[in-house]
């Protein structure tokens, strides 16, 4: 019975984590626009924590530059599963426009296993909460099912 | 000490939220969105003018020769796309057309970030030369 | 009364002075070392033991035992001799000594091993104890004053016992002249009262002095009263223990901050109450609650600026003090239900500040034993290497700010009530800001000592050895058990000692037989009943068995209620997985140094702190002048309003 | 027979009424309204009111990771003393009159008790051994020292005003402030100790660590400053005492200013309790939440130490004139 409750609560309070692996900020302030009153995601229960070590879902936006790529890693190791990991925009996916440049280490494919891209530039804060969705559909298989 | 948004912040309590409800009700986007990238495989012929002017080098163009002529495939990325619509204005046939789809979602199972589209381009007969025209003309 | 257990006082002070003769006579062989470090344990037991004998008497069947040196009886109702008087309250404070003393020399068995010229070590803290037993057990003026200097000098011989360290022997310098002025302001006053009473005899001083005061004697009292608050760290003279805790080995600091002011204390009531009998004159009252508030606050606003570790706890037990002074000025009011509350308060919490001050300076003393500095910013992440010390250390933080399961609340609380009902609300208000200060200092402590990042240097630091961890886990015990039994503590130990406190009467008739009292008085000494309606003890008993009940629960909740699965995953040390999270960078060493805990709150109040901080220069000649000014204000203060 | 009717009254008031389970739910239920009044109050929907117990069952299900630096004992029980120490307290806050744990004084028991939750909180987050605690905890700290003067003036003058009444001196009981408002009418109505409530509504926030004084859990400077380390079910139990402290400073201010006997009916009176807990926690938390942004540590401190102070300054003065 514990379970279940814990089952059905894991989806219904996604505490979300943002990563900015060298983003122009496009991506970001939509996201934060997410919980503005206008988009207000915290219906779904979803709260933007400080720390990786309280996250769920774990939304990261721009191309994986050199910089960032193992301070990426390491805060991402850092979220204690089940987690799902969201990539924001078109950058994480293919590296947009700066692809082939000497300090963009390629899609985020190549270091982490992403559970859902949504596709824009930046994307619609409406596809942002479909990608949202998806994610927890997601988060339940993670842990539930197996 | 001033404290804003007092009368704001009791008067809200009674008005209702702004929130649009996005999941259960669609949302009407403004006309001219730059949404997922439409392509009308039939206007288009093939001269590639979008992918050189594509900041994002987002679209491809494969090229098979098949029986009946040329097959080209033109491929756009929607997942490397910067929805600049560049190639849109200066497609000069107008093939292409950035629609108000918003939402691109690629998971494991599915993945709609690749439109495709692909025709059959018939070269024109070359024009034979005097002689082989002549040699037709005698059978 | 002259049964077997008149002459165990004189027993439990001559012990240790025959072991300190003895350990001098065994000298330097390193093969007699063994003996020297078990003498002291010897004799120091058997005073503990022989007090321990004294309890029945004294403290549940209220007698007074009395001792006449050389048997010289007083001849008609007037002291010739030297007489030893223990009641209820002198042997409630030798108790606390003996038991400090014992525990202290267990301690050192261990803790001094590195060093050399340990027979001298151990000389010097027999006398210490002795004379600190026998300045609380004797009845007469001059022999407390004796007392008082073998017990001073054997403190500032082992203040500056390990000479090898510069601020040792500074220390010792500082606390030589301090002491030494302090002690001569006491004895100008026993010279005063003696030539005015021509008696040495406490019992007979204060029959003599009840009611007419001469200004001889009043500047008697001037004097005996900053000579004292030399001796109990009371503020404008409380500048040489801090450097002198500093400096000692932890073991002899943990008897000069734990015991030696509670000496001082004692005297400072004894003269007040019982030689010049000023309960219920309101003017003194105030003197004294000022003098502890004034106490509190400065100590524990130096306290929580400081960088070392011991001088820290050195001034955090001035501030203790200063509550244990503001419940003894409330003990003087008026009225009497009231001032019953105040003395309770005060008697309390000298008991409980010896057990949770000396189990900190216990701690304080491991810490240096194993990594050998005590300064907070080299310190950092012993608690995986020290979990006892750590434990021990959190106990006595929890129990010196006063958090309900642990005995500093119960006497905090008697001292909050007692200055409330006296009408000296921002006193009790200063009192409650000082034990959150205390707190906070004390959690600064441990951020920057026990939690926070080991460092390199300290890899190799194992826990401290059994025989040191002995007397701690006795002095948490006593912390815990005191925190949750209060009844039955105050009921044997306190309440005796405060009634005694009260019983001017049968003090003096027991040295001069009966109705010498009545005589000199013209009336019988009242006596304030003891059942005071105290807003009543909340039962902590109850408060553990639901602690416990919960704590139950709750585990079994978690354990069972829901296993997390994956957390056997094994954590290898290249895995980022079980790092701290530092926004992702590689973890560098961060440890927080002890300076920018509260650099918020120096910020706020920089001049106070400015102020306070060069107040305490630090040069001798400002201290001297400190002490002198005090007793120039006492004296006037008395003068006037006498 | 009678030691075990006691000793199990006792377990039903520790383990359910007023004791865990009541406080389990009802804090998180409280948590609940107040972040759905705040959504409210910035005209966006908010939350569910059960969103505080998906969060709990959540965090119980996710798995808890201990950092290698971590002092892992100390690392692991700061959390349980928290819970433990808080909902103790509500076994001495009395509902309308109706006491539970008989003890003659327990104002000061209650002083001292609210401060064992953020001493484990320090607990916890010196244990964690990470940089961003230990600021944390130096904030913690300021601000417990910050809301403890005011709140001690309070609690000494409403002390005063029952218990000149009652007993002629000083109580420190609610009892006899309860038994002093079902005489002589609710303390609120008393206009001298009106400046002393307000006073207590200001601290609330700061006790319970909601916005305008949360600057020791900041989750956008110092990432959620002490909590920083702690996952899973640790992190649950942190949450539940921070909801739980919320219910008891409620029913706290309750006590204090609006005791008195309420109704015969005990149920009437648990149901006005929540009602009143309500709106009080609305009145200090939420509204005050949704319109202020946090504050600087000194500056928490400066105000603490001059608006609140201030005013229990006031009434503590016109309480010793008897007025």
């Amino acid at each position: 019975m514990l379970d279940k409750i814990i089952e059905k609560s894991r989806i219904k309070s996604p505490w979300i984590y943002h990563v900015n692996a060298g983003s122009c900020n496009g991506c970001d302030i939509e996201l934060i626009a997410l919980l503005g009153p206008r988009f207000d995601v915290e219906r779904f229960g979803v709260k933007l924590t400080g720390t990786p070590k309280h996250a769920d879902i774990v939304f990261v936006t721009g191309p994986v530059t050199a910089q960032t790529k193992d301070r990426m890693l390491r805060v991402i190791s850092q979220v204690p599963d089940p987690k799902v990991i969201v990539s924001l925009g078109s950058c994480p996916m293919s590296c947009n426009v700066f692809k082939g440049s000497y300090s963009v280490v390629g899609p985020l494919d190549k270091w982490v296993p992403v559970d859902v891209s949504i596709g824009g530039c930046p994307p619609k804060p409406e596809a942002m909460i479909d990608g949202l969705i998806k994610a927890l559909d997601i988060l339940k298989e993670k842990r539930g099912v197996k | 000490m001033k404290f804003p948004y007092i009368k704001e912040a009791v008067g809200n309590i009674f008005k209702n939220p702004v929130t649009e409800k996005y999941p259960f009700k669609k949302v009407e986007l403004p006309e001219g969105f730059r949404g997922k990238i439409e392509f009308d495989e039939t206007k288009c012929i093939g001269c590639g003018i979008c992918i050189k002017v594509c900041a994002a080098s987002a679209i491809t163009k494969t090229v098979e020769t098949t029986r009946e002529g040329r097959k080209i495939c033109m491929e756009f990325n929607m997942g490397s796309c910067t929805f600049c619509s560049f190639c849109s204005d200066f497609c000069p046939k107008s093939a292409i057309h950035l629609s108000n789809e918003y939402s691109m979602i690629k998971t494991a199972d599915e993945n709609n970030m690749i439109v495709k589209g692909s025709f059959i381009n018939i070269l024109p007969p070359k024009p034979q030369t005097a002689a082989a025209k002549a040699g037709e003309k005698k059978e | 009364m002259t049964s077997y257990f008149s002459n165990l006082p004189i027993i439990a002070i001559l012990t240790p002075f025959l072991g300190a003769f003895l350990t001098a006579l065994l000298g330097e062989r390193k093969k007699l070392l063994i003996i020297e470090k078990c003498i002291p344990i010897a004799t120091t037991f058997t005073s503990l033991t022989s007090l321990i004998f004294l309890i029945k008497p004294v403290l549940i069947n209220k007698y007074i035992v009395t001792y006449w040196m050389g048997n010289w009886k007083p001849e008609s109702q007037w002291a010739i001799g030297i007489g030893l008087e223990v009641d209820a309250f002198s042997l409630f404070i030798g108790l606390i000594i003996a038991a400090a003393c014992f525990l202290s020399a267990v301690y050192s068995f261990r803790y001094m091993e590195e060093d050399n010229g340990l027979d001298k070590y151990y000389v010097l803290f027999q006398l210490l104890s002795a004379s600190m037993i026998g300045f609380v057990l004797t009845g007469d003026v001059f022999n407390m004053y004796v007392m008082l200097e073998i017990m001073t000098f054997a403190a500032i011989a082992l203040t500056s016992f390990r000479n090898h360290i510069y601020k040792s022997v500074e220390a010792g310098f500082k606390y030589i002249v301090i002491g030494s002025l302090g002690s001569s302001f006491i004895l100008l006053g026993t010279a005063l009262l003696y030539s005015q009473l021509h008696t040495l005899n406490i019992a007979q001083m204060a029959a003599l002095l009840h009611g007419n005061y001469t200004p001889v004697s009043i500047l008697a009292l001037a004097f005996m009263l900053t000579g004292y608050a030399v001796k109990a760290f009371l503020v404008p003279c409380h500048t040489w223990p801090v450097d002198a805790h500093m400096a000692a080995p932890s073991s002899i600091s943990m008897l000069l901050s734990g015991i030696m002011s509670k000496t001082g204390v004692y005297a400072l009531v004894r003269i007040l109450y019982m030689i010049y009998q000023s309960t219920g004159r309101p003017e003194m009252e105030f003197l004294i609650i000022f003098w502890g508030a004034v106490t509190m606050l400065v100590g524990i606003t130096m306290a929580v600026v400081q960088t070392d570790f011991k001088r820290l706890l050195a001034f955090s037990s001035v501030s203790q003090i200063g509550y244990i002074m503001a419940g003894f000025g409330v003990g003087l009011s008026v009225n009497k239900g009231v001032a019953v509350v105040g003395t309770m308060g005060g008697l309390f919490h000298m008991l409980n500040h010896a057990a949770f001050k000396s189990l900190l300076f216990l701690c304080a003393g491991a810490v240096l034993h194993q990594t050998g500095t005590t300064d907070l910013n080299k310190l950092g992440g012993l608690s995986k290497k020290m979990p006892y010390t750590t434990a021990f250390f959190i106990i006595g933080t929890l129990s010196i700010s006063g958090i309900p399961p642990f005995n500093g609340f119960v006497s905090k609380w008697l001292i909050y009530q007692a200055t409330f009902e006296a009408g000296y609300a921002p006193v009790t208000i200063i009192a409650l800001i000082a034990s959150v200060l205390t707190l906070a200092s004390l959690v600064k402590v441990i951020q920057s000592v026990f939690f926070g990042q080991l460092r390199e240097e300290h890899k190799d630091v194992k826990e401290v050895p059994l025989t040191m961890r002995i007397p701690m886990m006795i002095l948490s015990a006593i912390c815990i058990f005191v925190g949750v039994f209060p009844h039955i503590v105050s009921k044997y130990l306190i309440e005796p000692a405060a009634f005694s406190i009260y019983n001017i009467g049968s003090y003096i008739d027991v040295m001069f037989g009966k109705g010498y009292a009545v005589k000199m008085f013209k009336e019988t000494v009242s006596i304030p009943s003891m059942n005071y309606t105290l807003a009543g003890y909340w039962n902590p008993a109850s408060w553990l068995i639901l602690f416990v009940i919960l704590l139950i629960a709750l585990i079994l909740f978690f354990s069972f209620g829901y296993k997390t699965t994956n957390s056997k995953v094994v954590d290898d040390l290249i895995n980022t997985r079980y790092e701290t999270f530092t926004g992702g960078e590689k973890e560098s060493y961060n440890h927080l140094g002890e300076n920018d805990m509260f650099w918020g709150m120096r910020q706020d109040f920089g001049r106070y702190f400015k102020f306070i901080k060069n107040a305490h220069s630090g040069v001798v000649n400002d201290y001297v002048l400190w002490v002198v000014t005090t007793c120039a204000l006492v004296t006037i203060y008395l003068f006037t309003l006498m | 027979m009678e030691v075990l009717k006691t000793l199990l009254q006792q377990m039903f008031y520790v383990l359910i009424f007023p004791g865990f389970l009541f406080c389990f739910i009802f804090g998180l239920f409280l948590s609940g309204i107040d972040r759905k009044m705040v959504a409210r109050m910035q005209r966006r929907i908010g939350p569910p009111i059960t969103q505080s117990f998906y969060d709990f069952f959540k965090l119980v299900g996710k798995d808890h990771i201990i950092p290698r630096k971590a002092s892992k004992k100390a690392f692991l029980l700061a959390p349980v003393f928290g819970l433990i120490s808080i909902v103790i307290i509500s076994l001495f806050i009395p509902i309308f009159g109706f006491t539970f744990q008989e003890s003659t004084a327990d104002i000061i028991v209650i002083l001292y008790l609210i401060t064992i939750p953020a001493l484990s909180l320090v607990f916890g987050g010196s244990s964690s051994g990470s940089a961003y605690a230990s600021i944390g905890i130096s904030r913690e700290m300021v601000t417990m020292l910050s809301y403890e003067l005011p709140l001690v003036m309070i609690l000494l003058s409403i002390g005063k005003k029952a218990g000149a009444a009652i007993n002629g001196n000083v109580t420190f009981s609610l009892a006899d402030i309860g038994k002093y408002q079902s005489l002589y009418g609710i303390i609120i109505s008393k206009w001298a100790l009106i400046p002393a409530a307000i006073a207590f509504l200001l601290i609330i926030p700061a006790e319970v660590g909601t916005v305008p004084f949360d600057a020791a859990e900041a989750e956008t400077e110092i990432c959620e400053g002490p909590l920083v380390e702690y996952s899973g079910l640790y992190l649950g139990i942190y949450k539940l005492t921070q909801a739980v402290k919320m219910f008891i400073m409620g029913s706290l201010f309750l006590a204090l200013f609006f005791g008195g006997s309420g109704f015969s009916n005990i149920f009437l009176n648990i149901i006005l309790m929540i009602i009143g807990v309500i709106i009080t926690i609305v009145i200090s938390v939420s509204f005050v939440r949704s319109i202020l942004g946090r504050l600087k540590v000194e500056q928490t401190l400066k105000f603490f130490w001059t608006v609140p102070t201030a005013l229990s300054a006031i009434s503590l003065i016109l309480v010793y004139l008897k007025y």
